[in-house]
Parts: C-alpha cells; structure tokens; sequence
C-alpha cells in the first residue's frame, strides 16, 4: 500500500468540496450553481472511495455509485424544472427569481 | 513513484477543472471545465483499483450528465446571460469563505492525523475476482433493496422530468 | 365517578348541546339557554347538601395526570356564584344580543364550564387546562359581541393572560418534575413531611411564575390596564361574567396554589405587594372619580375592591383570610348587579356617558331606587354586603401591620365619593327631555334578573353567619399550611449548596 | 495503478498532445489579419440572418433526459451480466423486477407522447 | 457467491406497506399512460386511496413482526410504525384536500397522485432505514417526487419558483448529509446503523473528532430538510409558491420523516458525543423559535406566515432533540403526530379558501368565514388553539409533553425562552381569529362554492385527530414512550 496516503485524498476532496460550496453560493446563473452542486457530489465520491480503499472493501464503490445514480436522476428533474423557469422568464439569473420575495 | 506522479496529474485536472468551472463566464465554457474535471476524477478513481467506477463516471457522467447540461445551455442560450455581471456581490467575500473553508480544512488533517485510525478491519483476502465481480456479488446480494428502490427513483426521475418538461401533459 | 364529576362535565354537556340547535330559532335556543343554566345551578345547590364533594379518575396514566376535583368552603360559594350568575346574564341579553345567538350562548355554557372547574381542579394540570379553556370564550364574547374597540380589547386580554400563564406552566412543569405527581393534595402532603423541599431561590422564583399569572387576573395594580378595555367594550353579559367571576380566578388561586405552596417566599414578598394592593385601591379609586364612562368607572372600582382582596389574603391572619374570600364574593355579587344595571341604562339609552344622563329618577323610580341599593352596597354601607367584607379585611390588615389599615381605609371613603357622585350626577338633577322620553322603568324580565343579587346583598350583609363557617374552616386549613412549615418572618431553610449551585451551573 | 490501464493513459496523452500541438504550429505560422466579412458565419453566401446559434426546441431536450435515465438503467446491467451465471435464477428475478418498473415508466413516456419527433 | 439469499417471505412482509405504495404509483402511472386525456382522473385519485390505506392496514399489520429485514437494510420497530403511520395519514389527508383544487387549477392530471404515492414510499423508506444507503435513497426518492409536485403547475411562476428554489436547496443539503456519511463511513467502517452503533460505543471506537465532524456535516444536511433556524431561508419562499395541498404534504410528511432520521442518526449514533452537538442544537432551536415566531408576526399572507410558523415548530421539536432523553424521544414523536394534523389542517382550510389561481392568500381574505362556513371556521379554530397551544388540543399537550422532556434535563432557560415565544407565538394566530369572526364577509368569502366533500373528509378528520390528541392522549403516549424506550436499544 506504498502508493499515495489516506489523507492526500481527504485534502483533495475537501477542497473540492469547499470549491463547490464557493460556486453555488456566489455565482448568479443557474446552470453554474447547478454543475457545483455536482461538483461537491464529486468530492463526496472521491472521499467514499479513497475510504473503501483504505479498507478493502467494496461497500464505498457501491455508495459511490448509488451516489452517481442518484446525482443522474437529479441532473434530469433538475434541469426540467430549470427549462420551466427559463419558458416562463427569459432569464436564468438568480437574482431577479425574487417575485415570491414580499 | 508512479503512483504519486499520476495523483498529482489528476489532482491538478480535478482542482484546475473545478476552478475554472465556478469562475468561467461562459456557460459552455464552465461545461467543458467541469468535464475536465470529472475526467480527473475518474483517473482518481483508477487510482484507487475502482475501474468499474471508473468506467460509470466516465459513460455517467461525462456522458450523460454533461451531455444534458450541453443541451440545457444550447437550448437556453444562454450568451445574453454571459454579458451579465457573473458574480454577486463582492468577489473578495467568496475568496475570504474560501480561505476559512481551507484553514478548517488543514486544521483537521493536521490536527487529525493521528485521529485517522479506523477500526482494525479484518484483512479481506484480495479476492481471485475483479473489482466489477466483487461488486455484483455484494449489490445483489446485501444491497438488493436499494437496488429494487433505485428503479423506484428512476422511475420517479422519468415521470417527473417529462411532466416537467412537457408544454401540455 | 362521583356527583361532582359528572356536575363539572354538565355545563359542557349543555355548551354541545346547544351547538346541535338549528340557527335560525332564536327564541328556542334563548330559552334552551336559559333552561339548561337554571337546571345546573339547580344541581350546583345539591352541592351544598351532600358531604363527599371529590372525584379521583385517572386520566392520562403515564403522567399520573388525574382527574381529580374537590370541592371545600374555599370554592364552593365561588361555584354558586358562578352558576347564579349564568342563567341572570343569559336572562339580561335578552334583547341586548341579537346577531349570532347561538354562537353567543354557546360560549357562555363554555365559560361557565372553564371556570367551575378552575374552582374546583385539585390536579396542578387539570388546573392549568381548565385555566386556559376559561380563557378563549371571554376573548370571542368580548371580541364578536363587543362596541367599536372591541378587537384591541380582546387581543389585549388573551395575550395579557396568556403571556402571564405561560411562566406559571413551567413552574407547574417544573414542580411536577420535583414532586413526581401532578396531584395537589399529594404535593402538600410531600411539602409538609419534608420529602420535597424547594431552596429559598427556587421557592422564590416559583412563587412569582404562579403569583404573576394570578396577579394578571386579579388585577393587581401595575398589571390592570387590559381590565377598563374589557370591560368598556365587552356586552353586558360579558361584562357581569367577566367582573364577577372571572377576577375571582386570581384570588382564588393565590389563596389555593401560592400560599399553601410556597409559604416561606410568600411570607417574604407579603411587604411590597401588600404595597402593591393599598396603591391599586387609592389609585383604583382616585382614577375612578374621573372617568366620563360609567363602566370605566365600575371597572376601576374592581380594581380598588380586589385590592382590599389582595390585602386580606397577604395578611396572613384568620380575619384577614375570611375577609378576602367573603369580599371575592360581595364584588361578584354587587359588581356584578351594578353592570347588569348600567346595560339596563345602555339598553335604553345607548350610551355610557355620564354627561348624557341626568335625573333618570324621575321617568324611572324603580331602576333608581335599585341602583341606589347597589351603590350603597358596593361603598360599604353597613347592613349590606361589602361592609362585612372589608370590616374582616381590616381588622385582619391592622392584626398584620397597622399603617396597611390606615391606607386602606382612605380607599371606602374614596369608593364612596366617586360612587355617589356617579349616581348623582345620573339620577338627580333635571331631566333632558332625551332622557325623558326614551328612559322607561324596569320590566318583568329585569326584574327577575335583578332580584336575586338584591336578595343575597342584603342576606349576605345581615346573616353572614350563613356563609361564614364554611369559609373560615377552610381558611384555617391553609392558614394553618402556610404557618406548619415556617413560623411568620424566621430565617429560611439553610439552602442545600451543592444543590442550589448546580442547579443554577448547568441550568441551560 | 493497476497495470492493465498504463498503455490506456498513455494513448489519452498522446490524444491530447497531439490536437494542441497541431492548432498550435498552425496558428503561429499561418498568416492573420482579420476583417469583418472573414469573422462573418458562412451560410452559403446568404448574408447570416440571425445569431449563429439558434433555439432548439424542447422535444430534443427530453430525449436527452430519458437518454441519461435508460443510460443509468443499462449501467444497472452491467455488474449483473459479468455474474449471472453465479447469481442464477435469483438473479434473474431481481432484474426482471427491475426491469419491468422501468418499462412501465417507458411506456408511460411513449403514451405521454414524449418520443414523438413532429 | 453467498449462499442463496433470496429474502425470507417474513422479510417482504416488513417491507409490505413501501412495496403496496410503489405498486400503487406504478399502477396509476398504467392507467393514466392507458385512458386518454378525455376520461376525469378522480378515479386515480381514488386508486391512490386505496393504495394508501392499504398501506396504512400493512404498516399496523407489520408492527406485530418487528425486527430486522433485507440483510439489516429495514428495521421495523415501534420508532418506524409510528412514523410510518404519521407519514401515510399525512398522505392521504393531502390526497383528500387536493381533488376540488387540481380540477379547479385544470392540473388534475394521474402524475399527481402517483407522485404522493411515490413521496409516500420514500418516506417509508426513510423512517425504516437501518442503513446509511437507504437513509440516502428514500430521502431523494421523496425529494424529487416533492420537487415535481410543488412545481406542477407549470406556467404559474411562483410555483416554478418555488420547485427550482426548493430543489437547488434540497440538493445543496443532500450533498452535505452525503459528505458527512463518507466521514461516517470513514470512521466506523461500515454502513449499517446498528454496526456503526457498536463501533462507537466500543472503547477503542473511531476518535471523537472525526465523529464530531460527520456529525457537523450532517446535521447541516437535517437542518436543511427540517427548515431548522440557520438553513430555513427557503422555507417561506417555497411554502407560498407551491400549490397549497404540496405545501400541506410538504410541511408535514418530509419534514416528519426527515426529523425521524435526525432522531435514529443523532439519538443513537451520536450519542457518545452528545455533549459536543446539544448545545449547538441548543442554538438551533431558540433561534428557529425566535425568528419563526417573530418573522410571522409581520406577515400578511396565510401561506408565508404558515411557514414561518412551522420553523417555530421544528424549534420546538428540536428543543425535544436537546433532552437527548427517551422521554425526549418520545416528545418529540407525539409532537411531530399532533404538529403534522393540525398544519395539513390548517392548509387544507387555505386550500378551499384560496379560488383559482390563489388569488385570496391573504389573512384579510379568510374575513368574515365565521358567518359564511361556520363548520369551516370551527374546523380552523381548532388548528389554531392547537397551533398556539391552547389545552385539550394536541398542540398544547404535544408543547407540555416537550417542555416536561426539557426540563428533565436541566433545560431551564431553554423551556423558559421556549414557552415565551409560544405567547408570542399567540399573537398572528389570533389576528386569524379576529379576521375569520370579528369582521364583516370580504370578497373571498362571499363566493364560496359548497364545502366539497374530500375536503370535508380532510378537515374534519384533522379537527378530530387534533381533538383525540389533546383530550385522550394516554394511548398514542404510551406508544410513543414504549417505543421511545427500546429505540437504539
């Protein structure tokens, strides 16, 4: 088990995390909130199999890909729900979505 | 060796990927950068002997996923959004965020190194199969409910997103 | 289940039945009304009679939460009061209440249940059910049937009671968790036998969580500006209900839960809100003289008599109780009489402004003449009821400490000053020709709802050897409670350090 | 890394060298003095009417849905092809269950008009 | 290959009323892809019905058989059954209230009620998880099928609104409560919440730090779900867009399942720790109080103030959670029972006042329902005394039954803050009350169509349960101690 350590991954992934959190919450057009969102998925599968891999088991691949599963059927309601926005309202900016703001 | 090597190639197309991907202005452009990214991450996954993962996150999600965000940024043309002002507020509040996120972060892994020491687990032989046979056996054995379930959320996904997307349903 | 239990639930049985009457007969449901009140205050006097007053059922086992009431000398005079009381309001609206009927009704059987049980609930939480159920009628019949200011009025009483009683169901919460039970009687018993004791600054802060929801009710004097609104706005129904019966609540739950309870805090704080009391009777009677609307007026004379009530109970003496509980009544009985005839003037004159009478003596003698008796009996005359009360709650504020005495007695002659000159100012002098034509005498109907407080002040003010006995043996009972764990003003119980300390340490 | 997969990654390098490097030599030798008619889209000589990008319409966008959907189903197969002999019968009812909920979601989507192409 | 692992007939039966919902869905889905556009799709309402109460008759059948199922996936015990039968009772009041206004809003198409069904399922699978996997998958099956139901209505843009808000959120928690169960996972090894319980409790377990940092992430991801006080932003804006009966579902069904989870994780796994995260919780539920109840009292539309007030409720279960008691536990059950009856209650009464297209939302507009629908007003006074706590209504004992929990454990300043803001709390619920009786018919009012009858059914159903609970509340309370009892045990 020479190759890379436990904790590299864990750094890695928690900065990629911190990266998706970063995006969602300062950036104004949906689809970019929307592709860190998967971002932070992303650092999630990374952490689950670097921990399988630290114990030799296969139960983190198999969270993993349920975690993809999921993220997939996501992306799909996710993006029809965004397209209804976009026919009822030209724009996709985050912002001016405030009409339920009163 | 070769091994740290190809961690720090990957490593840098995962973050690179992902930087890029929440700063670009272009939709298109954060698109492409996020596929690098997934790109990177599978390699990580090779990395770690999970080819089967490998192979889903590749035909997943570069190939499925990326391809539906494709479609929504053509179909929403989104150029007049890209002459907009891309960030809220005050771009210096995120990097602060940023910084904090990553102090807690290295505060953890250092603080924490000797707190990583997990359960002893038993020593599983390397088992004779290959990494998709070990996860057949153990997804439709102990995991055959979430398995019946995931067809549940599919079906769900079907139905909500052709509500959804359809004008007259 | 015992008479009691099943007395208690009748008012509901009525307030149900009511409910299932078609809207539109309006005649029926009066009388309905009026029957259902009469048969229960019928059944109320059975009270009197028989000697085992208690039910004991269990009700929500796992909390030993019981449905446990009593009745004693303390709370049985207040459970006729109130049952006397119903059928006389429902008599007086007759003509005065004429949208919503049934409504009206409806929520006067349930009040009448709210309050009957609070009189008799021997369970801290049962108390505390019956305590908030008598609240939510009040608040629509002043809310629904009230004047113009009618929605201020009501939110101003529900949240003023309701602000102040959610303080005292953590206490009870807080002495259930201590005592392990919810029942009343086993609480004492725990308190007297030294199994529960409470230290001096749980004591103390318990105390005030109970006495400022009872002082909100009663009302004492910086927490009574809710009491004028209610009663200006509230129907005359509501205003005889909501005078006579419900301050009664207040009183007689410092006197059953405070005292007994928590003695040694009580006898502590017994200084300034004895201070309290004198300065709500004075300024109860000073702000009544110059009122312009005659149920302001009236309102702020409760609050000067409750003050005398107030100052009876803290002077911890058997007179002193006696007096307390004997004035609760008279104030229910003539207070209650003068709003029934100030909506008698309303009813005729559609006003409460004084300037707007004047010598209503001449068109009507009789309605005078009857007006006369009840302001005569809520100064104080000898002869008639409040005399008795006061006299009592002197002589028992002298035994305690004799400048209370004093104070208090500028507080009669002050009643009688701004009383008489109310009653001059309306019924003598010249006659308006407004108030000539439009004032006409008593009728049958009045008449009959008038008579009976007529009756019981004089009874109460000459033989009030008839009440009396009852009361006191149940006055000696608590002031026998109050005095077995502490002997008056002696140093508290050494408070337990490590308890107290921890307590407060890792309280969060 | 598990060795079977070096030759895969040196070919992905090449595959990414080779592109850039290509763009790259072409850029730097070819001359490049832009004018406004070389930027313009060629549509075969008619002047461009409108942005090079038009909208599409929302039919594709739901094949590319049920696309990713059915994409995600036929990955549910792969672990159970590499082991069916192993998983037997057992194995074979599970997939049927599987199968037949999504099959129901396909026809609901064929009822519902999703695939149609007008 | 293990040995032949088909599932032991009892097994299925532990999972029975989750498979009735999803055959029910299916079955709708069926019918509607079979019968055109032309036929009334009341039917499938009714096919829901059926397939709920089924449901409901399973779950009480499987509480017989408690115990482990699917390789320890499912664990059916008292804690499940009751959330189970929370959850169903919450679908079928939703089903009952949202037949007159789908034909109303012209939506009342199939995918409707196979969306309920599906949400319901999810739910079920939540509150009977024994497994991080499961936890995970029905939380997102009832997540999307609730995303969907509260944008149905596609060219109204507030309800779109509502959908992509309440999406992007839910996503956003769902990836934390993910990042949290890797660290889970990374700490203990395993899963499995019975595993993971074990490994923790051992001597030499995974170090506090860890732990303490999973359990930081998730309850980031819980406090999204249940619009706890720092993550509840959302709440409103997507509790006033959605449809009212998807707000009723929403307020009620998601949110009980998702506080069962938060019970199962942090009550039993994350016990050892506990002195780490209450007084975090500590702060969670004072703050949640306080700017629910606040909020609400400016607020002039019934929907938005609807949901401000039930942040201020999840504050009160969350100060049940703080006991980190079995009394707390059960506090909390009966809470969540008597807090999902009277807010689809009350939602339901909106429901029927709000005309097409939501045009009467406001509180102004309930004016003057106690002359015109005085069974209807009845019905809202009863959510409304039991909303602020008024006794003999499950409300008030729900509240008691907390704050005596609380107090157990020496929460003093808590229960005091808590019951204040419950006074405070009286406020805009009376403003309710004045406007229904104290003033003249409005509008909104004046053209009422007749009480249709699956509404009646809700309502009253409701009004009774809220009454039962208040008044006779010894059976479901020792049900919920019993189970509280051997819960994680």
């Amino acid at each position: 088990m020479q190759g890379v350590p436990l904790s590299w991954y864990l750094i890695l992934s928690a900065i990629l995390f911190a990266l998706g959190v970063a995006g969602f919450l300062f950036r104004r057009s949906i689809i970019t909130v929307f592709m860190s969102i998967e971002l932070m998925l992303n650092a999630v599968n990374l952490s689950f199999v670097a921990f399988s891999y630290q114990f030799k088991q296969v139960d983190g691949h198999l969270f993993t890909f349920f975690v993809m599963v999921v993220a997939a059927a996501e992306a799909a309601v996710g993006l029809a729900i965004i397209l209804t926005v976009f026919r009822n309202r030209a724009t996709l900016n985050i912002d001016e979505i405030n009409s339920l703001k009163y | 060796m070769l091994d740290t090597a190809f961690f720090y190639a990957f490593a840098l197309l995962v973050l690179g990927g992902a930087l890029l991907t929440i700063t670009q202005r272009n939709a298109v452009h954060s698109a492409i950068w996020l596929i690098v990214s997934l790109i990177g991450v599978a390699g990580l996954f090779l990395l770690q002997k999970a080819e089967f993962l490998f192979a889903v996150q590749i035909i997943l999600y570069v190939g499925g996923i990326m391809v539906l965000f494709l479609f929504v940024i053509m179909l929403v043309n989104l150029d007049e959004a890209a002459r907009e002002r891309q960030f809220r507020g005050r771009w210096w509040v995120a990097l602060g965020c940023l910084a904090l996120v990553a102090a807690e972060t290295a505060y953890f892994v250092i603080k924490g190194r000797d707190a990583f020491r997990f359960a002893p687990r038993p020593e599983t032989p390397a088992s004779p199969l290959g990494n998709t046979e070990q996860l057949a056996d153990v997804l439709f054995s102990t995991y055959l409910l979430p398995f019946e379930l995931a067809s549940v959320l599919l079906l769900v996904a079907i139905v909500g997103s052709v509500v959804m997307a359809k004008k007259r349903i | 289940m015992s008479f009691l239990g099943w007395f208690l639930l009748t008012p509901l049985a009525a307030f149900l039945l009511l409910l299932l009457l078609p809207r539109e007969q309006e005649k029926t449901i009066r009388v309905a009304a009026l029957a259902l009140s009469l048969a229960i205050f019928g059944l109320s006097l059975g009270l009197l009679a028989g000697e085992p007053r208690e039910t004991d059922l269990a009700w929500i086992p796992e909390l030993n939460i019981r449905y446990h009431v009593a009745v004693d000398g303390l709370s049985i005079w207040l459970i006729l009061l109130t049952t006397l009381l119903t059928p006389i309001s429902i008599l007086i609206s007759w003509k005065y209440i004429d949208r919503r009927v049934k409504e009206f009704h409806a929520f006067l059987l349930l009040l009448e249940f709210g309050v009957l049980g609070v009189f008799a609930a021997m369970d801290l939480f049962l108390f505390y059910v019956y305590w908030e159920v008598g609240l939510v009628p009040m608040y629509f019949l002043i809310g629904i049937w009230g004047h113009d200011r009618r929605i201020y009025a009501a939110v101003k009483f529900f949240l003023y009671t309701m602000a102040a009683s959610v303080l005292m169901l953590a206490s009870i919460i807080y002495v259930y968790q201590r005592a392990g039970t919810f029942d009343y009687p086993a609480i004492l018993a725990m308190l007297a036998s030294g199994k529960l004791t409470f230290t001096s600054l749980e004591q103390t802060l318990l105390f005030l969580a109970f006495f400022v929801a009872f002082a909100v009710k009663v009302p004492l004097f910086p927490l009574h500006t809710w009491l004028p609104d209610a009663h200006v706005e509230a129907p005359t129904a509501g205003s005889v209900m909501l005078a006579s019966v419900l301050l009664k609540l207040g009183t007689y739950g410092i006197l059953r839960f405070c005292l007994p309870m928590f003695p040694t805090a009580a006898r502590e704080n017994a200084g300034w809100i004895a201070v309290l009391a004198i300065v709500g009777i004075v300024y109860g009677a000073l702000v009544a003289m110059v009122q312009p609307n005659v149920k302001k007026l009236v309102a702020y004379s409760s609050v000067s008599h409750l003050g005398f009530v107030i100052l009876g109970i803290f002077s911890f003496n058997q007179q002193g109780f006696d007096g307390a509980v004997y004035q609760m009544l008279n104030h229910g009985v003539s207070t209650g009489a003068l709003f029934m005839l100030v909506g008698y003037l309303y009813e005729r004159r559609h006003s409460l402004e004084i300037q707007d009478y004047g010598g209503v003596s001449t068109p009507a003698p009789w309605l005078s003449t009857v007006f006369l008796i009840t302001t005569l009996a809520s100064i104080g005359l000898p002869t008639l009821n409040n005399f008795v009360g006061e006299f009592l709650v002197l002589q028992g504020a002298a035994q305690a400490d004799f400048r209370w005495a004093v104070f208090a007695a500028t507080g009669v002659i002050l009643s009688a000053c701004y009383m008489l000159w109310m009653y001059q100012r309306t019924f003598y002098g010249e006659t308006p020709e407004k108030v000539t034509h439009q004032m006409t005498d008593l009728n049958g109907r009045e008449w009959a709802a008038i008579l009976p407080l007529l009756a019981l002040m004089v009874w109460m003010g000459t033989a009030a050897e008839t009440f009396l006995p009852r009361i006191s043996a149940a006055n000696r009972l608590i002031l026998q409670q109050t005095t077995v764990n502490v002997p008056f003003n002696v140093q508290t119980p050494a408070p337990r350090p490590d308890v107290a300390a921890k307590e407060i340490a890792d309280a969060r | 890394m598990p060795e079977g997969y070096l030759p895969l990654f040196l070919f992905l390098i090449v595959a990414m060298i080779f592109p850039v490097v290509a763009l790259g030599f072409a850029k730097l030798l070819r001359p490049s003095l832009p004018s406004g008619a070389k930027l313009e889209a060629y549509e075969c000589g008619i002047k461009a009417a409108s942005n090079a990008r038009g909208r599409y319409t929302v039919r594709f966008y739901i094949v590319a849905i049920l696309f990713v959907i059915f994409d995600v189903e036929t990955i549910f197969l792969f672990p159970w092809a590499v082991r069916n002999q192993a998983l037997g019968w057992f194995g074979v009812a599970e997939i049927a269950v599987f199968l037949l909920i999504l099959i129901v979601g396909y026809v609901w989507a064929y009822r519902k008009g999703a695939f149609e192409w007008v | 290959m293990p040995a032949n692992l088909f599932p032991a007939p009892v097994e299925i039966f532990r999972f029975l009323p989750e498979i009735i919902l999803a055959l029910g869905g299916t079955l709708i889905m069926v019918l509607e892809a079979l019968t055109g556009d032309r036929q009334p799709k009341n039917a499938l309402g009714h096919v829901s019905l059926a397939a709920l109460f089924a449901a409901l008759v399973a779950a009480v059948a499987v509480h017989g058989s408690p115990g482990p199922a699917f390789s320890s996936m499912l664990l059916v015990d008292g804690f499940a059954t009751f959330f189970r039968v929370v959850v169903i009772a919450v679908g079928i009041l939703t089903v009952f209230s949202s037949y007159r206004y789908l034909s109303r809003e012209g939506a009342n198409t199939g995918e409707y009620y196979a969306l309920v069904l599906f949400s319901v399922a999810g739910q079920g699978v939540m509150v009977t998880a024994n497994e991080l996997i499961m936890i995970f998958i029905g939380l997102e099956i009832s997540s999307i099928a609730t995303y969907v139901m509260a944008g149905l209505l596609r060219d109204d843009a507030r309800a779109n609104e509502s959908a992509l808000k309440y999406f992007l959120l839910g996503s956003f928690a769902t990836a934390f409560l993910l990042y949290g169960i890797a660290f889970l996972y990374g700490a203990t090894g395993t899963t499995n919440l019975t595993a993971i319980r074990e490994t923790v409790l051992r001597a030499d377990g995974p170090s506090p730090l860890l732990l303490g940092l999973a359990a930081a992430l998730m309850l980031v991801g819980f406090g999204f779900k249940i619009s706890s006080a720092p993550f509840q932003m959302w709440a409103p804006d997507v509790y006033q867009g959605a449809p009212t009966p998807v707000t009723a579902f929403m307020s009620a069904g998601p949110k009980a399942a998702a506080f069962a989870i938060f019970l199962r994780v942090f009550v039993t796994i994350f016990e050892p720790i506990g002195d780490r995260w209450e007084p975090i919780i500590w702060v969670f539920a004072l703050a949640s109080m306080t700017i629910g109840n606040f909020a609400a009292l400016t607020q002039s539309n019934v929907k938005r103030m609807l949901a401000y007030s039930s942040i201020a409720h999840a504050g009160y279960v969350l100060v049940a959670l703080c006991a980190r008691s079995d009394i707390g536990t059960a506090a909390a059950m009966f809470y969540l029972a008597a807090y999902a009856l009277m807010n689809v209650g009350a939602f339901a009464v909106v429901a029927y006042i709000c005309g097409k297209g939501e045009k009467y939302v406001g509180i102004d507009d309930l004016a003057g329902l106690g002359s015109r629908r005085p069974a209807v007003a009845a019905a809202l006074t009863i959510f409304l005394c039991s909303l602020i706590g008024v006794p003999l209504t499950g409300g008030f004992f729900g509240k008691f039954y907390i704050f005596k929990a609380a107090l157990e454990s020496k929460l003093i300043w808590l229960t005091v803050l808590g019951l204040l803001n419950s006074a405070v709390a009286a406020y805009y619920y009376l403003r309710m009350l004045v406007v229904m009786y104290m003033r003249e018919p409005g509008e909104a009012t004046e053209n009422l169509e007749p009480l249709p009858a699956g509404l009646r059914t809700a309502l009253f159903t409701s009004a009774a349960g809220v009454l039962l609970l208040g008044i006779f509340p010894s059976r479901i309370l020792e049900f919920a101690v019993q189970s509280a009892k051997l819960f994680g045990r």
